[in-house]
């Protein structure tokens, strides 16, 4: 775009030196991932099976939604948290922070802006972590599948577990794609977070394709 | 005994001679705060850009565009029919008004004259969707200050207009029941008696809701005197709805251009006084049981015969003489409107979307929010009632 | 409101006055702003509905539409100008309204970023509003084919086929009904 | 008292017995939490199920040192105040270092959880744990001056600081209970015990609309499971301290059940009184919150050092 202002924002990600209230100087370089430089790594389940087992079955029971409406699917989240379908009775609880949930839920469509935001937040939560995705768009587009701004397939940007169809799906099919979700994590197959370490080059360069500002660090923990 | 006065200024950095602050971050006395998305404090998907010094916002920027899915763009490439399950999905609470303005609209660039009865009963499906998305809204103006009690009874209350919507429309959230010409399906058998069983339900969750969160202490200490929207905004600025008539602006779409058949209900506008977080709510929660009046009203003048549905061409190859209105409709944040451009197609030339949020969500809320707490964020926002996907559309 | 078109007649030269569906007059671009000035300084026309385009890329032009509602006698009037349609990446410039309404900075900041019309006074005009380092032609223009632009991105799952629901409800589902139609 | 090395022991198992206690009554809670929302609720043992399962997280970051102390200068805070406490007066085991610390270790040990929680979501350097830390240590300060205040007025009451002492005084009859031969001193400290629980109108450390969801929001897996385990200690101790303090201590009876039963009793009556008002009430704004504190609080606990120094 000709004339947008694009540059201000840019400005801050440059590497400069800054003067602290104290009059300390310090370089600061905001794509410098400062805490962790490393690659996501693929984990091994532990050697003893009846001790993964064990494992499988807490990482099954308790499940920390991440807080975070992505789309319009989130309006059928609140109804989970209320009396009408109460998903506390399954072990599901919402969390505000990234680094605290383990099962992230896409609600549907996600337009480019967001995708970014949700990948970021997908890399910053810790392991093993798991995605449900619900609608239609995010398998194959559903309504919006013609948009300039919403991306069409899901899985080719971050690795997804359980896919609920229908637009809106009812709270039933949520509850039920819970339930779907930990019989897998019991089974042991949801390895989301190996998968996405296994093949990080192809999710890195579809992800670069669409976002094209990427003033992110390429793997921020 | 702990009053503090007037906040000693000489902490704070030098204000310009237009009363703004000068905001240097390299200053070290400012915080910037990315406040969203990800934050359970901000109504939906969008975020704040917040400079603070101390708890207090110095400047205040909405950043939206996460739910952009050019529905506008999309729609120019659909067929009139095509868009009614693309134009519910423009605003996830309350659909309806979507669908009834653009049929609105369609009908009067075509010249189709909607039946007696499909009139009544538009006009009860608008009302039961402003009465589910103020339920929603209450529970989630009560947990922006921390009371999230009050959010599960109202959304059990909510649940159960929903299935009222289930029974009539086969959906709970998207109905697709308002299309050109009338409405898609006749009431069901015995629909009136279960409706009133529902709204006696919703009447007592209200009455619970009045006792515990208008008549707390801490809330009305919390929610009295804080971010006043002065009645001079008003024009200025667009406010419709609830926000301007809590500022004392009597201004309703449904009294002052009434549409299907508000001409005929008896009701009275609710407004307020002195515009602020309390008063916007009571505004709210008063409109929301007026709402359960009118519905009731309406049950008792449906008529019981009739045609739900008028004559209509065939879908496929309706076109549209060419032609440009723009109808409106009062949903629960204001005036909710579609400005629609035809050139004698079976496509929509242009059509525009006109949510309330708009310019709520943006000019207001940047305007707002200067000088506020960091605490009260979250119920400014949600008392403006904002929502982003009409914003971005 | 016969009166009040009747007034602005006077004052400004409308090249097209319809009110079949709701009343619009039609001024000429450099009239656009001040005659938008009048009716809410003079006419009572306080609040601003919306600002939005449309795009005649047949005709060349864009229209743009200033939608006012007066509140006393609460009906609405919109006001339409044509400006020139440039082509891409030129933009097409127009007077900014902002100083009227605070408001209108938003509509002015989508139109910009959305149609590529540029209002150069107006504040954050050049900042985007929705779109993220968007580089494509302004997409609410017509000659931006959003389908392709999908297609071409977003790696469209196969197997989804597109029917034209015309020909297809035709052949498929109502064979007699869709003939006796056409 | 002399030192044993059994009593590290009787600590351990102090400790232990007090988890699964809290872990229970966290429950318990939630469940109460959501019958008065009309919902069934979470069940009794997800409480051990979450920390398990923040246990068994496989990838976790770090923040630097004070990020690794943070937790345990929490745990210390709440195991602090269990092993210098009486938790059942009269049973060595649950009596362990009583008698080797008085009043004011214990009202140290009290502070010190919530610095170590202010410097590890310090360290952690989001903005949301930063704020919260300022609004936690001002709120804390704030409701620990009527606390403060109330134990003046006990000292004074009982003339000694020793906790072993100021139990046995409670001992007998009901009537020989804090509660009622000094209510304003209860009074005073019962309003301080809502601001240092966690929950509404008190709520402002956490405050999931406003700074989600607080100081710990960088922690996570066993960083967030050994918070989990503090959050679960904390109230329990600190109920247990309000008990022995004020309502009679937990005395040993003959019967097993009789002193379990108590000791449940009284222990959940505490902790309902915060949770009651949790339910009932929205948060205040950090400055309100103060304000709160400084005002009735404050005059209460005055009252009682003047009404103890008249009559005692």
């Amino acid at each position: 775009m000709a004339k947008m202002n694009y540059g201000k924002r840019k400005a801050d990600l440059e590497r400069r030196s800054v003067t602290g209230p104290d009059g300390e100087v310090f370089e600061v370089d905001p794509m410098k991932n400062y805490f962790c430089e490393a690659p996501p790594k693929v984990y091994k389940p532990s050697p003893l099976t009846p001790l993964e087992k064990f494992y499988n079955w807490c990482r099954a029971e308790s499940i920390y939604i991440l807080g975070f409406g992505t789309g319009c699917g989130a309006i059928e989240m609140r109804p989970l948290m209320s009396p009408m379908y109460d998903a506390y009775r399954y072990g599901v609880h919402w969390r505000p922070t990234p680094r605290q949930s383990t099962v992230f839920v896409i609600g549907g469509y996600a337009s480019v802006k967001t995708i970014k935001r949700i990948i970021r937040s997908y890399e910053q939560m810790p392991g093993p972590k798991y995605v449900l995705a619900v609608c239609s768009c995010t398998i194959n587009g559903g309504m919006y599948w013609d948009s300039y701004n919403t991306i069409n397939r899901l899985d080719h940007y971050i690795p997804v577990d359980v896919y609920v169809t229908g637009c809106m799906p009812r709270p039933e099919a949520l509850l039920d794609s819970v339930e779907t979700l930990k019989k897998r994590i019991k089974e042991g197959r949801a390895e989301g977070q190996n998968k996405y370490a296994e093949n990080f080059e192809w999710y890195k360069a579809n992800q670069k394709q669409i976002i094209k500002d990427w003033d992110m660090p390429d793997y921020n923990w | 005994m702990f009053d503090y006065g007037e906040k000693n200024r000489e902490l704070f950095p030098e204000t310009k001679s237009d009363g703004t602050v000068d905001i240097d971050l390299s200053s070290g006395k400012f915080t910037k705060l990315w406040h969203g998305p990800n934050h359970p404090g901000i109504t939906g998907n969008m975020s704040l850009e917040l400079t603070l010094l101390g708890d207090e916002i110095m400047e205040s920027k909405t950043h939206v565009g996460y739910l952009h899915r050019g529905f506008e763009k999309l729609m120019e490439r659909r067929r009139f029919i095509n868009n009614f399950p693309l134009v519910c999905r423009v605003c996830v609470p309350e659909p309806d008004f979507n669908e009834y303005c653009y049929a609105a609209a369609l009908e009067e660039l075509a010249g189709i004259e909607v039946p007696e009865k499909a009139q009544w009963i538009r006009t009860l499906i608008l009302e039961m969707a402003r009465l589910q998305s103020y339920l929603m809204w209450i529970g989630g103006q009560a947990g922006s200050f921390g009371m999230g009690m009050v959010g599960q009874w109202t959304l059990w209350a909510r649940d159960r207009v929903l299935q009222m919507f289930e029974e009539l429309t086969g959906g709970r959230i998207y109905h697709i029941f308002i299309l050109p010409g009338g409405v898609r399906n006749n009431l069901t058998e015995g629909f009136k008696g279960r409706m009133l069983e529902t709204l006696a339900d919703v009447n007592s969750i209200l009455d619970d809701v009045e006792r515990v969160l208008f008549n707390n202490a801490v809330f009305k200490k919390r929610a009295v005197g804080i971010a006043v929207i002065h009645p001079e905004w008003v024009d200025e600025y667009g406010i419709t709805g609830p926000n301007a008539r809590a500022a004392g602006i009597p201004k309703d779409v449904r009294k002052d251009n009434p549409y299907v058949k508000y001409g005929e209900l008896d009701f009275e506008p609710v407004t307020g006084t002195d515009s602020d977080i309390y008063t916007r709510a009571r505004v709210r929660f008063d409109d929301c049981r007026m709402t359960t009046g009118l519905i009731r009203q309406i049950l008792d003048r449906i008529p019981e015969k009739g045609e739900f549905k008028a004559k209509m061409p065939s879908m496929l190859h309706w076109k549209i003489p060419a032609g440009e209105t723009y109808k409106k409709a009062e949903c629960t944040r204001g005036e909710y409107g579609y400005y629609i451009v035809t050139d004698g197609s079976g496509y929509p030339a242009r059509v525009n979307v006109r949510g309330p949020s708009y310019t709520h969500a943006v000019t207001l809320a940047e305007k707002m929010l200067v000088n506020t707490n960091l605490a009260d964020v979250a119920g400014t926002l949600v008392s403006l009632h904002t929502y982003p996907p009409e914003v971005e559309r | 409101m016969e009166k009040v078109i009747e007034n602005v007649q006077k004052k400004f030269s409308l090249s097209e006055v319809t009110s079949a569906h709701g009343y619009f007059i039609t001024c000429e671009k450099k009239d656009a702003v001040s005659l938008v000035t009048y009716l809410k300084n003079v006419e009572g026309f306080k609040h601003l509905v919306l600002i939005t385009a449309v795009d005649w890329i047949k005709d060349n032009k864009f229209q743009l539409t200033y939608l006012l509602n007066n509140p006393q006698m609460k009906k609405e009037l919109g006001v339409r100008t044509y400006i020139e349609r440039s082509v891409w990446p030129e933009e097409s410039v127009m007077d900014s309204a902002h100083h009227l309404w605070p408001a209108a900075k938003t509509y002015q900041r989508e139109l910009h970023e959305m149609f590529g019309i540029d209002f150069p006074d107006s504040p954050e005009v050049n900042e985007p509003l929705i779109l993220e380092y968007w580089d494509d032609i302004p997409p609410y223009r017509k000659d931006f084919d959003t389908k392709q632009y999908s297609e071409d991105t977003y790696f469209p799952r196969e197997g989804r086929e597109t029917d034209d629901p015309a020909t297809y409800m035709k052949e498929m589902l109502y064979p007699f009904e869709g003939e006796k139609n056409v | 008292m002399e030192f044993k090395y059994i009593n590290i022991l009787y600590a351990a198992i102090t400790i232990f017995v007090t988890i699964n206690y809290g872990l229970l009554l966290q429950g318990i809670i939630g469940k109460i939490y959501a019958r008065v929302g009309k919902r069934v609720g979470i069940r009794i043992y997800q409480p051990w199920i979450n920390i398990i399962r923040q246990w068994v997280t496989r990838s976790s970051i770090h923040h630097g040192i004070m990020y690794y102390l943070g937790p345990v200068f929490r745990f210390t805070g709440g195991g602090g105040i269990l092993i210098f406490l009486p938790v059942i007066y009269g049973a060595p085991l649950f009596s362990s270092f009583v008698g080797t610390g008085d009043l004011l270790l214990v009202l140290y040990f009290m502070f010190i959880g919530t610095l170590g929680m202010a410097l590890g979501g310090g360290e952690a350097g989001h903005p949301y744990s930063a704020i919260a830390v300022t609004r936690g240590l001002s709120q804390v300060t704030a409701a620990e001056v009527p606390l403060v205040l109330a134990i003046f007025s006990l000292t004074i009451q009982y003339g000694t600081m020793d906790i072993m002492k100021i139990v046995e005084a409670q001992q007998g009859s009901v009537l020989n209970w804090t509660l009622f031969t000094n209510p304003l001193a209860t009074a005073a400290a019962m309003l301080a015990f809502l601001g240092s629980m966690m929950r509404s109108p008190f709520d402002v450390v956490l405050a999931p609309q406003e700074i989600p969801i607080g100081p710990p929001t960088e922690y996570q897996s066993q960083f967030l499971a050994m918070l989990m385990t503090n959050r679960t200690i904390f109230p329990v101790a600190k109920t247990v301290f309000y008990v022995t303090l004020f309502f009679g201590g937990i005395p040993l009876y003959d019967s097993f059940l009789l002193t379990f039963a108590v000791f449940f009793l009284k222990t959940f009556l505490v902790y309902m009184w915060s949770v009651f008002v949790g339910v009932s009430f929205p948060r205040f704004r950090v400055e309100q919150s103060i304000r709160f504190f400084l005002k009735w609080p404050l005059l209460i606990g005055a009252a009682a050092v003047i009404a103890a120094q008249i009559r005692y």
